[in-house]
């Protein structure tokens, strides 16, 4: 279920720099302080529950702005330079339902490619490539909605794909999948050539990633290779929950 | 969620919603029957003392739910200024401004749940027409539930689209959103029957 | 009919979420909003009875004080201020609205279309402006130029309804309670 | 995060039978021919995604009627007498989104309790006294939408015990929480007197189950012993990852 990592190519894509970066909602500190500086191509991001985990990969993807600190993608704002940013990350959410936006999946690949420029017809003949190049031509078609759970994710995943963006950032990809989904999903990702950076709240997940981050109540934790981050993590996970803190309220 | 109830515990809080709702519906009826704005402006005065009583905060709320109506306020005024009744012009804004006010004095002091339960009994009647009042209150309560989570998902979808796209997302997630709201009412209903269904 | 009330739920809440689009006051007090979008909805999608029951369970959370109109305005203030009339209208509009879409067997766009006309436009017009009159203490002629100021809106709201009807329609047949 | 189980009362809950049980949903067959008697106190249900545990769960539940065969609960059809059922199952469902109904803790927790027949003042008196049993005292006016995914699931299980359900079933219940909140769930589970039935694709999550069902495509697989089934499924599933397989359209 792990991404290995295979060595940095000569000319990777942008460094992704966060500088001081908070984020507060509804007077709520949910990223606190965060300076990073990310080159590695494979990228974990573990934490529990509300550690802040989306919201970090939210920032990158410049879906939201920070509330003070900066986020730069090279040299490119993600948030206020929008049509730049969409060449440099492209972003998977957990739940296809939440993303998937048209009825039929070569229209749901096309949409990014038209927005990004492309006319209708050579963004439809782009998306059908995808298709082809994934072996899924026969799905152009196929209404989303008569698809599985792992079939929907693969569209999105397809649609992100297809605008070829630098760094892929995927929430909790394998969550709802079932096993046999899990592996091929996993093998898939370690084919690519892009920069990936995966959010899970497994461990399991995250083995053999070059640079793991802990996220802990909005602060940066651990942060180091998989083999350092990972056993710490879990041992801490464990005796947490022998504990029945489920008690306290939130906020 | 939140509501336009105060969070401030006055004494109008502890009256019985029914009442409160019968005074108001007494006083509306009484507004509009006046006609001197002498008479319409008393009662403004009398209506904002009122406030008063429920304390300095209570009365700020007040005005604050009453400003969106100044440009209608306004229109209203320099309208009858224009084709000279001066007075119809006063009597119009200060009973207006009077029955509103009246109106949010009630809405400021009756919790949520006092209000669905008199709701529930203003409903009472409906049983005739096959409507039970208890589904009334249950409607109410998940209308109440589903707000934010009918605006979770419009925002969830607001952002795949900015994910992939240099421009903003307009009318057109309206149909995934409605898409999954469709899905969630067949859930929702399932969560429903499998507690004891809706009567 | 458990389905039938979660959907009438679903949709008083889509009518309220649609008040969160920022709306345009108009110098008469009566703001351009979406939510007349989400009340056509109503009508097209679920039918006339649990359209007409969506928007009153919508009017009924805003009575009992929750801020649901557009610019967080709501309780039992807004009933007795300028927009009366289009708010008792509204259950009539979606109650139009869905009819149409329920008689008239023609295809599902241009009943909805024909429906969110009818009903958001010809029926709900003149009530507001009743409304709207009586509040001013002018007569209906004479506040009748204010409703062209909410025409173009209304005409492009009247166009989604057909297309959004539509795509339902054809996305998930039996999803569509008005056709069902 | 096993649910081992504890010997068999003397007088357990009623047997659940399905009897020739198949069920079809716009031309597709999504069961074929149930036939299953369940007595024991802690079943397992584990499959692929979309191999019809979730309608199983539902069925059982008299959410639904099979399209052809019987389902009994005892001598109660639950979808007919919904009254009986209610004292006999209990369900969970995997999202909590999907399952709250209320805004508040105690009004969710009241519900079903009012429906069940118990005075409104009656019903949030015992609500407040499951809240209590279950150290939540002060949850009761807690607004639900503030509560984290573990705490929402909590309220879940909840209201729905408060209702002194028979048979627990529980779908997925594992599915969006993090470790320890597993951890925690699992112990609750464990506690329970009630007869529990859970679903999982993960076999890690079925470990220690007296009975564990697998379903296949609709039909079940095999059946037997957590020991018996749970490698078999597992090497299986292993073996289906190793392919491509997700090529082939659904149903
Ligand atoms: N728009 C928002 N409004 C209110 N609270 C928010 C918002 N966005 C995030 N939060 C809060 O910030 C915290 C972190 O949320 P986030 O989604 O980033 O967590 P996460 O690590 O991804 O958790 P999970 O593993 O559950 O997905 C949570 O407590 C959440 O409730
Ligand atoms: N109401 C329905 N309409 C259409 N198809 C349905 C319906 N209910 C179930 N199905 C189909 O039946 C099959 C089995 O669904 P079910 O939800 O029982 O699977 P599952 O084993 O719970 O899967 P998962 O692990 O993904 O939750 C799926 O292919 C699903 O698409
Ligand atoms: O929010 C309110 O106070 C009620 C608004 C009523 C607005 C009416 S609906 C028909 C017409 N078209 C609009 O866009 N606004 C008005
Ligand atoms: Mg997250
Ligand atoms: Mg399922």
């Amino acid at each position: 279920m792990s991404v290995p990592s295979d060595p940095l190519p000569a000319s990777g894509p942008d460094a992704i720099l966060l500088d001081g970066v908070s984020f507060r909602v509804a007077g709520h500190e949910v990223l606190s302080d965060i300076t990073l500086r990310l080159t590695e191509r494979r990228i974990g991001l573990i934490g529990r529950n509300g550690s802040g985990k989306t919201t970090l990969l939210r920032l990158i993807a410049g879906l939201v702005a920070p509330s003070s600190g900066r986020v730069r993608i090279g040299a490119v704002d993600p948030f206020a330079e929008r049509k730049a940013a969409l060449g440099q990350v492209g972003i998977l959410f957990q739940n296809p339902d939440h993303q998937i936006l048209f009825p039929y999946v070569e229209e749901e690949l096309a949409f990014g490619l038209r927005q990004g420029g492309l006319s209708n017809e050579a963004a439809l003949h782009r998306a059908q490539a995808v298709l082809d190049a994934w072996g899924r031509s026969a799905w152009a078609r196929v209404p989303v909605q008569s698809l599985s759970q792992g079939q929907r994710q693969m569209v999105c995943l397809m649609a992100v794909l297809a605008m070829a963006p630098e760094t892929l950032l995927l929430d909790e990809p394998y969550a709802s999948l079932d096993l046999p989904a899990r592996m091929r999903l996993a093998r898939r990702l370690h084919g690519l050539e892009q920069r990936v950076i995966v959010i899970s709240h497994d461990p399991e997940a995250l083995a053999g990633m070059e640079r793991v981050i802990w996220l802990d109540a909005g602060r940066i934790r651990r942060d180091g290779p998989a083999g350092g981050v990972l056993p710490e993590f879990a041992a801490e996970m464990a005796q947490e929950g022998a504990r029945d803190a489920d008690a306290d309220l939130a906020g | 969620m939140l509501t336009l109830t105060s969070p401030v515990e006055t004494p109008f809080h502890r009256v019985p919603a029914g009442a409160k709702l019968l005074a108001l519906a007494g006083v509306t009826v009484l507004l509009f029957s006046m006609g001197d704005p002498v008479m319409l402006g008393l009662a403004l005065t009398g209506i904002a003392a009122l406030h008063l009583v429920g304390g300095l905060g209570l009365l700020r709320h007040g005005l604050r739910m009453l400003w969106p109506l100044w440009p209608f306020l306004a229109v209203l005024l320099a309208w009858h200024l224009w084709t000279g009744e001066v007075r119809d012009g006063w009597a119009i804004a200060l009973r207006l401004l009077a029955a509103v006010a009246a109106a949010n004095l009630v809405t400021m002091t009756t919790r949520l749940t006092d209000m669905i339960a008199c709701a529930e009994r203003l409903a009472a009647p409906l049983a005739r027409v096959g409507v039970p009042p208890r589904r009334v209150a249950l409607a109410l309560a998940l209308a109440v539930r589903f707000v934010p989570v009918m605006a979770d998902r419009l925002a969830a979808l607001r952002e795949a689209w900015t994910a992939r796209s240099p421009r903003r997302a307009g009318w057109r997630i309206i149909v995934p959103a409605l898409l999954g709201a469709l899905d969630d009412a067949d859930r929702v209903a399932d969560a429903l029957r499998a507690r004891g269904g809706t009567d | 009919m458990e389905r039938s009330v979660t959907h009438v739920a679903l949709f008083a809440a889509l009518v309220a979420v649609l008040g969160l689009v920022p709306a345009l006051t108009l110098p008469g007090g009566v703001p351009v909003t979406a939510q007349s979008l989400g009340v056509m909805l109503c009508g097209t999608v679920l039918g006339a009875r649990r359209g007409a029951l969506a928007v009153l369970l919508f009017l009924g959370l805003v009575a009992l004080g929750l801020p649901l109109l557009s610019g967080g305005r709501g309780g039992l203030g807004v009933f007795v201020g300028p927009s009366v009339g289009f708010l008792i209208g509204f259950p009539i509009a979606a109650f139009v609205a869905g009819l149409v879409v329920e008689r008239w067997s023609a295809p599902v766009g241009v009943a909805a279309a024909a429906g969110a006309f009818l009903g958001g436009i010809v029926v709900l017009y003149p009530l507001g402006a009743l409304g709207w009159a009586l509040m001013l203490g002018k007569s209906v002629a004479e506040v009748q130029v204010f409703l062209l100021g909410f025409l173009p809106g209304d005409l492009v709201k009247v166009g989604l309804v057909a297309l959004v009807t539509r795509a339902l329609a054809q996305m998930r047949p039996g999803s569509l309670l008005s056709r069902g």
